[in-house]
């Protein structure tokens, strides 16, 4: 039932996918550079609210989104910026989104926290932890019943294990043999207290007793998660039902943008060794060149075309106009 | 009433409950139905008897005792692409709902600036004097009325039940359909054809100068009843049915009131913080300058429903109380 | 973690405790005939409404309820009888609760399904399926704080499996190493669907996966459940935090009074099966007389007395008048 | 006003809160805290700051995110013998926790004919504009006020809120207590010594002659504000804040919009089928015969609460919105 992910470094994961990992590389890049760029507009007071940042986790999402069809669903939650960038949305609509610009993906009405875009499947973000378990497993009833081949995931962080209806979905996927996937971001946290004191028993132990394919993966190695995503993606797919993959991690950042001083839940020596020692684009960044798939003025390029992106972006959603006030009552019903 | 017009045939309200789904069933293969024994048992009130046989366990299907979770499913469903029908066998356990409901099926086509939609129906009961006692007796449909993004409906005989359903059914937004356990095995004529009801539009039950009195699901039959004893002391009721909560057909019910000059408000539903304090206020507002009385709210006693009988007979209207009610506003 | 009942025949077991065997015997022919009575007045409509029967599944609320003391609380469900009478309620107010009368344990104002009675630590039977069980979480919680060295058992069919509540305070009740025994009476069917077709993967893994200690049990032997019980209990008692306890057991009745055409869900066949081979009362009665603790004169004495306590009883509920109408609007604020 | 009477010294509307809970928490060991991040990190609103450092974290206790799981374990706990403080940090979680609240807390009394209680204080916000869109600006009271056996209560004010905290968490039933995030910072007096606040006591915050403005929570704040401008245009606006929704200060009420023969009723939550809707109905009941205009209500706009700021703005009444309604109704 449960299963470790099998280390992925072995050649052949590697060898015929130098394409492959340079994209990943530039995904994470260019989720790194996107919440950078958002931290920037808050502390600017350029954004209004909060916003909680994904930099550290990139690689979950990458690995994930990488391993899936543009048409397969995804679920995001509060920390969705690196989910929606992975999923193929554009930057330049996520920050209109984020400054309540009309040219927002959601015209400015959601915000942060509830990205949505349909042309990427991304059913969108969500400010209830573990609001979006039902619908995530919903669309793969959906998909499943309409023969259509899409899978369903279901990003969520492991402060999620405390909500009842992750449990009942299990029971109703496993019982109806669902193509979903319920990816745990464990980063350890849940806003400012440790996951161990609110988690009793074992994480994986939860969806193992719904009779789930339950696996763990090193969150901070992209081919990792790639590897195992892949694998329960197409067992998903050719009708295994679902699986559950918790994926350990780390966030850098404040739980959100506003959280600056945390010595009180976490130590700086923490925060530290992820992120010289752990940290996912590092990491993928040696292998590419241990493995000669790029040298440095190759990534280096990659940082600074992300770099471009996400300002231009910046600019074009500080730019845009806010929606006119009557706006407000439209999008109420269909 | 339009039933007078163009039915034909007698059906239970259950019947007409069921043929409604049935016919929607066989014209969008999309609509399902997920809930507690709703395929073999047909539910325990046997509302979807024979729906399994027809359309098979893949359309009509048995969920666990997971009401919050087969909502949600029910909402990711919808914005894929099919269009459920979830059944939640009483009312008192849409307490359980209401997270997937208020905060997420209502709020994600706005949230996603109109991208997404959630073509669901959610099927439900209310009403008490079953002797249920407190948790299978409430009538909750106040707090779906209050949240913007649902639309809320509350028919009171078959022939608005199976009118209503199906536009339920074919709306793209998600609907909560509350019926009352105890009008199930209510008669009265649908048509064999296909017809629906459009929502917000209230139906005048019976025509009257008087007084109007404004009564939904069940109440409705209770204000029929009071209209009917009231004649014979020469007051002249008239009956309006909103149909549908929201939206609500401000203008049928104010234009009433504007003509008798007096209203009473019926629902089954607590008089506190209720549909009728709504109803109420839109005709205190609305009729103003005609009222020649204050308007009369009845609502359930803000009691939890007792289960001793004769407790529970005095926490709901009946004839007798309306027609007391009238009486007095009409100076008799 | 999980661990199974030991066989309960041993000598040991039996020997110094016949005060205790034919007690429990006593204890679940009480509530046979209390239900019998139940059936018959529904039966003649002299009960408002319907109820839920316990009979087939006395060895449970028995085998348990003889290992709690008077001031341990428990939490109960619609098919309540049965855990009331083992706790220690008197027959004749549950027989007037049931009748919507005034000398009912609820003033008429709960009836078969809120049964409650303070002087026995009942906290209450429950119309929501798993509605109880952060009612018996808090109480053991409250026990833990206050240190009166109470524990809180929490009663419940295998349908309440399906209440993603029950995994949220199994995970706090272990956190809290709190003094709760959750006991899932398996009877087999949630209303008129097996739990087969509800319930994925196993049972007792669902209560291990939060580090819960787990057994099963067989729901049909009053002594190896009172021996899992005492176990659990005073581990519990002991600091050693909540346990799960899987009964299997059978409802010889529908599954109210007025579920009378059975077949489409279960056989006839399977139903005798359980009444004739599996019966607790029989059973018990074998060993009570195999190991010379009764003879058939003393059990059909036993039997006797029951039921002309139990016909009393509902004598007396038939008798008592019913609260005046002004009692209504009484009890909704203490 | 009765600050102005004893009050010396100033707190904001969080030290308020948190020193009403300290000072129950020394007088009766018995209540104790659940919820999210309420000890080390105080919530993330800071009101319980220091808290779990006084008391200790086997009474200031930080939960997994159960809101369900940890609200029936606070029903429980009350039944059993402690007086829970339970944190149910954002409104809108309230969904999670409607089945504990409404089928359990709220009818165990009665369903028990009296025997068990339920002496528990759910802490909880409301409120909008502060750009948390439409899952994190909601304000629920509605709902609660509907529900019989629970009590609701929505201070406007430090002196308030520490006197109707302290009134909570010493009765013995179930009361949901809303505070409104934005008002977390506002200072106000508060007497050194102690103190409690009745329920079903409304507060005349303001005095006035022409125009009765029934507000709750923030909006009392709103209220007021408008009713300085209207000074200047000469109209004279009394504002009542009835601080509990249920029980309701009816009479206070009513006697109000008597003297002043005009009301307009002020909400944060929904205006269509919410708070605005029950207490318009009493005034248009009560005080039929005295009123000069319809009954005016302003609630939240009937819209999921947009994150847009523009647009988040346009959905909540204001000073400027109240004051051009008095206007209108006053003939100006
Ligand atoms: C139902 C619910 N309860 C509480 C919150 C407040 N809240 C927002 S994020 C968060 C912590 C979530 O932790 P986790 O799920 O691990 O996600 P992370 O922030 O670590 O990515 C909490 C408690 C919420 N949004 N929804
Ligand atoms: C939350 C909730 N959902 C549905 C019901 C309706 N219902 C009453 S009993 C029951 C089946 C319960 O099965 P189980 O828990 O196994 O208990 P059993 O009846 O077998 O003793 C159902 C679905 C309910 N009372 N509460
Ligand atoms: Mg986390
Ligand atoms: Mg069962």
């Amino acid at each position: 039932m449960t299963v470790a992910a099998s280390k992925s470094d072995s050649a052949h994961a590697a060898s015929d996918n130098k394409e492959k990992w340079l994209r990943t590389y530039r995904q994470m890049v260019r989720i790194r550079m996107f919440e950078e760029q958002v931290n920037e507009l808050y502390t600017r007071a350029l954004m209004p609210g909060l916003a909680h940042l994904y930099s550290g986790e990139e690689a979950v999402a990458v690995g994930i989104c990488e391993a899936l069809n543009v048409d397969d669903y995804i679920t995001s939650t509060h920390r969705g910026h690196g989910h929606c960038l992975a999923k193929g949305a554009s930057p330049d609509r996520m920050f209109a989104e984020l400054l309540g610009k009309e040219a927002g993906y959601c015209r400015g009405k959601g915000g942060s926290m509830h990205i949505a875009d349909p042309a990427t499947g991304n059913l969108g973000a969500n400010a209830i932890v573990g609001g979006s378990v039902g619908i995530a497993t919903g669309a793969a009833f959906a998909a499943k019943r309409l023969g259509n081949g899409r899978v369903a995931v279901c990003f969520f962080g492991e402060g999620a294990l405390g909500q009842g209806s992750l449990y009942e979905v299990m029971n109703l996927a496993q019982l109806w043999k669902l193509p979903v996937i319920y990816v745990c971001e464990n980063n350890l946290y849940n806003e400012y207290t440790h996951y161990s004191e609110t988690t009793a028993g074992t994480i994986l132990g939860r969806a193992a007793a719904f009779g789930l394919e339950a696996a763990t993966v090193d969150g901070q190695d992209v081919r990792a998660v790639n590897e195992v995503a892949t694998r329960i993606v197409e067992r998903a797919q050719n009708g295994g039902g679902p699986a559950f993959l918790q994926a350990d991690t780390y966030r850098y950042s404040g739980h959100h943008v506003g959280d600056i001083n945390r010595e009180y839940y976490r130590s700086k020596k923490e925060e530290q060794h992820w992120k010289t020692e752990r940290d996912p684009i590092q990491l993928h960044a040696k292998w590419l060149v241990d493995h000669g798939f790029a040298d440095a003025a190759t990534l280096e390029r990659v940082s600074a075309e992300a770099r471009a992106e996400m300002q231009a972006a910046v600019q074009f959603a500080v730019n845009a106009p806010y929606p006119s006030t009557d706006q407000v009552a439209q999008d109420v019903y269909a | 009433m339009p039933e007078v017009a163009i039915a034909e045939r007698e059906l239970t309200f259950a019947q007409a409950v069921r043929e409604a789904l049935a016919e929607e069933m066989r014209r969008d293969s999309r609509v399902c139905i997920f809930g507690e024994d709703v395929a073999e048992a047909g539910t325990p009130f046997k509302v979807l008897s024979g729906l399994v046989e027809e359309f098979g366990a893949g359309r009509v299907i048995d969920t666990p005792i997971s009401e919050a979770g087969f909502t949600g499913v029910g909402v990711g469903a919808a914005m894929a692409g099919l269009r459920p029908v979830v059944d939640i066998m009483f009312g008192d356990f849409l307490t359980l709902t209401m997270d997937q409901m208020v905060n997420q099926a209502a709020k994600a086509h706005y949230m996603s600036g109109g991208h997404w939609r959630v073509p669901m129906v959610m099927r439900t009961t209310l009403g008490a004097t079953r002797r249920s006692a407190a948790q299978h007796s409430q009538s909750l449909h106040a707090w779906f009325s209050h949240v913007p993004g649902l639309k809320v409906v509350l028919p009171s005989t078959p022939y608005d039940a199976k009118g209503l359903l199906k536009t339920a059914i074919r709306d793209e937004n998600p609907v909560v359909f509350f019926e009352d356990k105890m009008m199930y095995k209510l008669k009265g004529r649908v048509p064999e054809g296909e017809y629906t009801i459009p929502f917000g539009v209230a139906n005048v039950k019976r025509a009257g100068e008087d007084i109007t009195l404004v009564a939904t699901s069940s109440m409705v039959h209770v204000a029929l009843g009071a209209a009917a004893l009231l004649e014979k002391e020469g007051v002249s009721a008239e009956v309006v049915d909103p149909r549908t909560t929201w939206p609500l057909d401000e203008k049928t019910i104010v234009d009433s009131v504007k003509k008798t000059s007096r209203a009473i408000v019926l629902d089954e539903g607590y008089g506190r913080y209720g549909v009728t304090a709504e109803i109420a206020a839109v005709i205190a507002e609305g009729a103003f300058y005609d009222l020649d009385a204050p308007v009369k709210r009845m609502g359930a006693m803000h009691v939890p429903i007792p289960f001793s009988p004769p407790l529970e007979d005095v926490t709901v209207p009946t004839e007798e109380t309306v027609v007391e009610a009238a009486r007095k506003m009409c100076g008799k």
